[in-house]
């Protein structure tokens, strides 16, 4: 078996989620599905992007969409992207929305 | 070291992402281009998923090739280039454009005549 | 009836977009291009705009030629393309690259390498 | 004298400004503060656009963060611009934001 293109694993306890794989038109409906749950209750929501190998535009909609359902009650936080990752978040302008980056210097 | 210009269609449906990708790495790795294969990918990928989306294309054709000691991908498609939105984007939206003209060189979108449809991405990347 | 390409530098201040309106709509109807001065006008005043706000230029090079049947305008700056924002959008913003590739026929965006900086805007109007 | 180029009648009384010339990024700043009061109280603000000949991303945004400034508390409304502007104001994708485009059959 290959491992699949995309992957997301969604830990409503800890309100946190790790995606995996690349995230694009093909797998952007399958993220915000995953997430949407975390939108129900107060509060952040980390996203763990370590093995985020790729993100486009389409994968940015969903971070901005998740983050803007929360609205006032939280904000969504975007743990250890890779550097191009990074890259793409910032030319994206996403830390102006208030969605937060964090390095957790692995 | 000089290698043909090639080019490959695939079908409008965003399962086949993951391979215009694939096919662009390889194609700009055969050509000593692997230092910018994510910039590639992303803007490839940004070109096909416009056409995708917008163009209601039945087909889309990539072509890799070089010019110069520049990378030059094209992305075509025989859809209709959209100027008004056909999908909400409730204030967001529109980062395609910017993310593609931020990590190439060379950006640019053509569109077709009334009598030949069809918008072309240029996208060109160049070694310093 | 050939007309010669003409070229004419402007300060990177906007309080100059009114006239480099003013000095493409009389070359484009020189070229008889009168029924496309409006979009060739926001056309030119987003690539103008952009290079005041973004680029860091001291000037800015408006052309205007005629290519077969095509009306071409180039912007040219010699400031740095900015793939990073400058300055905060609060989640607007990235309209100009959309509208200028909306209402032209070709729009392509290069920049100078690090030997020659600077950004050009082709914006490219055709008659059908 | 010549006519200026850009000019902007504010009117508290009606939450109402009129707007006439060329809007772009030379004269938005001037824009945003002529219209900033009209923000202050609730209800929507008609912005009459028939004199406006020219508009772009720079106008765009004043009308957008007008707008925006009013939230909950109402809405823009634009009067009669002219078709470019009118073709403009469609490519920006501006109704998708709540702003009403209304021609008053002029
Ligand atoms: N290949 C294409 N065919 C048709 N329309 C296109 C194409 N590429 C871009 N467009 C138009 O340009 C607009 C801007 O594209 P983009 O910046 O990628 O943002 P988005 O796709 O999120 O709207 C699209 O909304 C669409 O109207
Ligand atoms: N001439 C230029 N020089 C430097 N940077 C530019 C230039 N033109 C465009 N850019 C970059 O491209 C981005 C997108 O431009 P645009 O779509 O017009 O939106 P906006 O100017 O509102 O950000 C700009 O934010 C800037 O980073």
């Amino acid at each position: 078996m290959t491992e699949p293109i995309f992957d997301i694993e969604v830990d409503t306890e800890t309100r946190s989620a790790r995606l995996t794989g690349e995230l694009d038109l093909a797998s952007c409906d399958r993220a915000t599905e995953a997430l949407a749950p975390l939108g129900v209750d107060p509060g952040d929501i980390q996203l763990e992007l370590s093995d985020l190998r790729f993100l486009d535009s389409s994968g940015i909609r969903v971070i901005v969409q998740t983050h803007r359902a929360l609205g006032e009650r939280g904000s969504v936080v975007l743990r250890s992207p890779n550097p191009h990752v990074m890259k793409i978040l910032e030319i994206a302008g996403i830390k102006d929305l208030g969605i937060k980056i964090e390095d957790s210097g692995v | 070291m000089s290698v043909q210009a090639v080019r490959k269609t695939f079908p409008p449906m965003p399962e086949v992402l993951p391979d215009v990708r694939r096919f662009v790495t390889v194609e700009a790795e055969r050509r000593s281009f692997t230092e910018f294969v994510q910039d590639l990918q992303l803007a490839v990928t940004e070109a096909c998923s416009n056409a995708m989306r917008h163009s209601g294309t039945k087909e889309i054709r990539v072509g890799v090739s070089l010019v110069g000691s520049c990378l030059e991908i094209t992305v075509q498609d025989d859809g209709v280039y959209r100027a008004m939105p056909n999908e909400s984007q409730d204030g967001q939206g529109h980062r395609g454009l910017h993310l593609m003209a931020a990590v190439v060189d060379d950006f640019s979108l053509r569109r077709g005549r009334p009598e030949k449809p069809g918008t072309t991405v240029r996208l060109v990347k160049c070694k310093t």
